[in-house]
């Protein structure tokens, strides 16, 4: 598959003396959406950071082509900083010239846009972290629960914009758990 | 080429984490003087003992305050998640370990340089000494703050990290203690040989520090 | 008089009258004891005219004393009846005991260095004692600006201020009989009892004009707060409605 | 009558804690032992000199490594969520707080006092003095960790943390190191009235600072 | 209402400058359920911390004639502690003879009974919190979002046991996004 724009071959992760799981494959490509499924603790989270290069996989081969978007229960976000400076922070760092302000609304954060991040509720973590998503194009998503904490309108504005991010040739892999809102292309079970 | 702007904020990010007290980079400074503080109490000795112990007595409490500094750095960054992002940047991790490195030396480290001359003033150490010995303690910080780096990245997914880092840093702050103490005995009128010393075993830890914390952050993170 | 206190409105109208003779009042004295200070009291006999600096000193190591009683006070009148204006004085007279212990630390040290020939004496139960007291201030200050809300401000500063007032006798009682130990001979003081009256009066008018000084910036305060608090109510009642 | 068993539950999940590092309380020994090293470098003077000022250093570093345990304490039960349990138990909070600050005393300040024979032997102090030092370096450690404590409660939800606790708990620390330093330097046979003293303020903050430390909880929980 | 397991009587609740929600009044008797509801930040989370007695009020009373447990997004659970001594630390500091193993086995938590919190997956470390609530029988569960990251089956379990709970007069007051699962007795909305 010479167009895939991430793909892994025969993956194994063990965690003490635990194997979590083997000979996984996967691959996904432009417009695809594939959720790794599995019971708590199966292995998912593990899987998406070896695909994200953060942890070393017992076997097996990953290729990343392409830039990704990390979207995990760690949001990222520092106690003190307020959403603001996170996602200005991360802009500059990557060298997007996102519109802060503008990304703050999209998500739903223009209150609590200067807010310490201790401070704020458990959704408006999380969609501070989601928010990232927008500062800059990446074809690849890895996303770890992203539903996780959202209220309705922000989880169906997150599926929205998966569902736009695919049809403009982003590709997502997701944990999640029940209910994804969108058509995914293929299920990984752990 | 690296790219620069992912080492700025990384460096920005440190420094506001330092001052909005994340990492307690505060404590250093309080710390330093309190420590200050405590050894006339401690000693209760006349003016010429504290005089005479005085400059030291500041470069242990420089050496354990960037001990205490660095040791919440990289576990925060762990335990919120900020390292994965920070791995997963442009930019080689082993210049934004130094890049934060240097952040918090600069929120931490050079305050204490600049309170030296006051501190040293109330432990008696003679007026003509603490210029030198406040550049010596900036120099000699450094040091400090990049092997307390390196201890601070090895344990940050640690249990007992606490001890840990101590061991480890503390025989890597031996060069950096002696010569500074040395720099400031020294009788040599203009720069002693001492303070060359100092400042070639802050250049070699600033040579050698930034890869190793960039090893040990991302065995920390898988 | 505890009418007044216990009740803002009946606090702002007082306030408002009492300032202006608060201020002028106290400039006054104070502006007494200086001139005596400076032009009139004879050179001290062993200090010479460095010994002028007293009329600053020692209204001001007072003051930092009382201030922080006063603190206190208020602090634990907040937390036992949760009567609002007492945190509003405890918030008020905080900075203005820090700057009068300030005043007295920066003044002691250079009247030290002329007299004993250094600024900074370890072994001076008074010094150490107001050291101690000036990094008490400090932290009540920064505790209560380190948090969110004017609420926890208060509870936690209240907090610090019981424990730090019942420790004070005792670190007094400490640096005292640690700094008998070691006391060097050569120390050259004043005597309080047997201080001359010429210096003695302007320096009691002079510390009693601190006093009114010090009630006044402490009702400016007091007034500032209340006020900007009114303003906040009223701004949440808008942001609701 | 206050149920015991919500306290021996707060002893034991502390002192675990402390054992497994969660709050660094390991670093203190550590920290102990290197600034106790560090001194003679950074000082770098005869023997005699070492001797007179080796326990008051040792007073400072277990005051300042009391102040680092603490630091992490409460801070860390406010963000894992387990202070919001302990509210709820019908224990009352300052029990649950002074079982707490025991268990740390004990985790991170007893080993400090056991390990201060052999440093103090390395610091020259005569062997005579060592197990009277020792002692008086418990007690007055636990005096250090419960105003340390009050610090960290009254801080632990604070930006600036670090150098708060350090303001607010110093002040605290002064008749304790007075007293500890004068206890070793008393050359009285038997015990002296300084250790009297010492015992007396190690009691006082026994009884205050348990209080002071639950209303900063209940306010940090807030 | 004599038998409430727990009301609140005009409650208010301010953040920073925000009031977040005022004049709020709920009760709940044996038997009942209720469900707040609101958009991320509106204060579910801050409400139940006031029920719960952790957070004060700005204005109004609450009556907890009950005991209650108490299950929220910070689950309680130390970095170094495993589900075993979790379970056993609290079913001793309550007094609560409770089986520790059968409550692990209930949990789903016999596997990693005896992993550190802090390598437990996110659903784990939620599986634990929630065992918290078999350890004793409390008749007024306070819970936040108790379905975040559980998985299907272990979600099945949650809604069973709530179900259970209730039918044996307990009551339940949860902040939830999207569907119970079980049927709520009234709605609170924020
Ligand atoms: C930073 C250094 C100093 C501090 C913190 C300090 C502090 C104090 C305090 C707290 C008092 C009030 C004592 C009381 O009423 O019981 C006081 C009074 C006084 N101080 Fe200082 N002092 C300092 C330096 C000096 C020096 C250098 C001198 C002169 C040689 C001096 C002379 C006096 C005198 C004459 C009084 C008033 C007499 C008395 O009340 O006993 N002080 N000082
Ligand atoms: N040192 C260890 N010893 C034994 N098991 C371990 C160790 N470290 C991690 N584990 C196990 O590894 C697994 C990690 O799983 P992971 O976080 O990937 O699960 P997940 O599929 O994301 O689960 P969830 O749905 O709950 O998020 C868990 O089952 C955990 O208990
Ligand atoms: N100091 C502050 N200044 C301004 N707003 C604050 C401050 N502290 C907290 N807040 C706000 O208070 C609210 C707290 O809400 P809470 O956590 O109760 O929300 P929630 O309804 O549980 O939301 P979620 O669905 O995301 O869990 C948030 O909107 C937060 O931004
Ligand atoms: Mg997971
Ligand atoms: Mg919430």
């Amino acid at each position: 598959m010479a167009d895939a724009l991430l793909s892994a071959t025969d993956l194994a992760a063990a965690r003490g003396e635990r194997l979590l799981f083997r000979d996984v494959s996967l691959s996904v490509c432009a417009g695809e959406a594939l959720i790794l499924r599995g019971a708590n603790g199966a292995g998912k989270t593990t899987l998406l950071r070896i695909l994200a290069g953060l942890t070393r996989a017992e076997a097996g081969e990953v290729s990343r082509p392409q830039p990704i978007h990390w979207i995990a229960h760690r949001t990222g976000l520092k106690p003190h900083e307020t959403p603001r400076q996170h996602l200005a922070l991360w802009a500059k760092a990557w060298g997007a010239e996102a519109d802060v302000d503008s990304a703050l609304k999209a998500a739903g954060l223009a209150r609590p846009a200067d807010v310490p991040a201790r401070l704020l509720s458990a959704g408006q973590r999380q969609r501070t972290a989601l928010a990232r998503l927008k500062l800059q194009d990446r074809p690849v998503w890895l996303v770890d629960e992203p539903f996780s904490a959202l209220d309705v309108d922000a989880r169906a504005k997150l599926e929205a914009d998966i569902i736009a991010h695919r049809s403009s040739g982003g590709a997502v892999v997701a944990a999640i758990h029940g209910e994804p809102g969108f058509a995914p292309s293929g299920e990984v079970r752990l | 080429m690296t790219n620069p702007a992912p080492l700025s904020s990384a460096f920005r990010q440190a420094l506001t984490e330092a001052w909005a007290g994340g990492a307690g980079a505060f404590l250093p400074v309080g710390f330093f003087a309190g420590a200050a503080m405590l050894v006339p109490f401690g000693i209760g000795q006349g003016n010429e003992q504290l005089a005479a112990i005085g400059p030291g007595i500041l470069w242990v409490a420089l050496a354990l305050s960037s001990l205490v500094t660095m040791e919440r750095l990289f576990q925060a960054d762990l335990e919120d998640g900020a390292l994965d992002l920070w791995i997963q940047t442009d930019a080689p991790l082993s210049a934004v370990a130094a890049a934060k490195t240097l952040a918090h030396w600069i929120a931490a480290g050079l305050p204490l340089a600049l309170i030296t001359p006051l501190l040293g003033l109330m432990l008696q150490v003679p007026p003509a000494d603490l210029l030198p010995a406040s550049a010596a303690y900036g120099v000699g910080g450094l040091a400090f703050f990049l092997w307390g780096g390196v201890g601070a990245a090895l344990t940050a997914q640690v249990r007992r990290g606490g001890l840990l880092i101590a061991l480890i840093a503390l025989p890597l702050y031996v060069p950096t203690a002696i010569f500074g103490a040395m720099t400031l005995q020294s009788d040599a009128a203009g720069m002693p040989p001492e303070a060359l010393y100092l400042g070639a075993s802050t250049l070699f830890a600033l040579a050698v520090a930034p890869f190793a914390m960039a090893a040990a952050l991302k065995l920390a993170a898988d | 008089m505890i009418q007044v206190f216990a009740n803002p409105h009946r606090f702002m109208a007082f306030s408002k009258a009492a300032q202006p003779w608060l201020y002028g009042l106290a400039g006054l004295m104070i502006a007494y004891s200086l001139w005596q200070a400076f032009y009139v009291v004879a050179p001290e006999l062993y200090q010479g005219d460095s010994a002028r600096i007293l009329f600053i000193h020692v209204p001001a190591a007072w003051l930092a004393m009382a201030t922080y009683a006063g603190m206190a006070v208020a602090s634990f009148v907040w937390f036992i009846w949760r009567h609002e204006l007492a945190d509003t004085a405890a918030k008020a007279l905080a900075p203005i005991g820090a700057a009068y212990t300030a005043i007295c630390l920066y003044t002691g040290a250079i009247w030290g260095k002329p007299t004993w020939g250094t600024w900074w004496q370890w072994d001076d139960a008074r010094m150490v004692s107001v050291l101690v007291l000036f990094f008490m201030y400090l932290g009540y200050m920064a505790i209560r600006a380190a948090m969110d809300t004017r609420q926890k401000a208060a509870r936690a500063g209240a907090i610090i201020a019981m424990v730090g007032a019942i420790n004070v006798p005792i670190i007094k009682f400490s640096v005292d009989i640690w700094a008998s130990l070691h006391q060097p001979a050569s120390v050259v003081r004043l005597d309080g009892p047997t201080m001359d009256p010429s210096y003695l009066y302007p320096l009691l008018i002079g510390a009693l004009g601190h006093t009114l000084l010090m009630t006044a910036l402490v009702f400016t305060g007091m007034r500032t707060d209340v006020m900007t608090r009114r303003a906040d109510a009223l701004l949440l009642r808008q942001a609701t409605t």
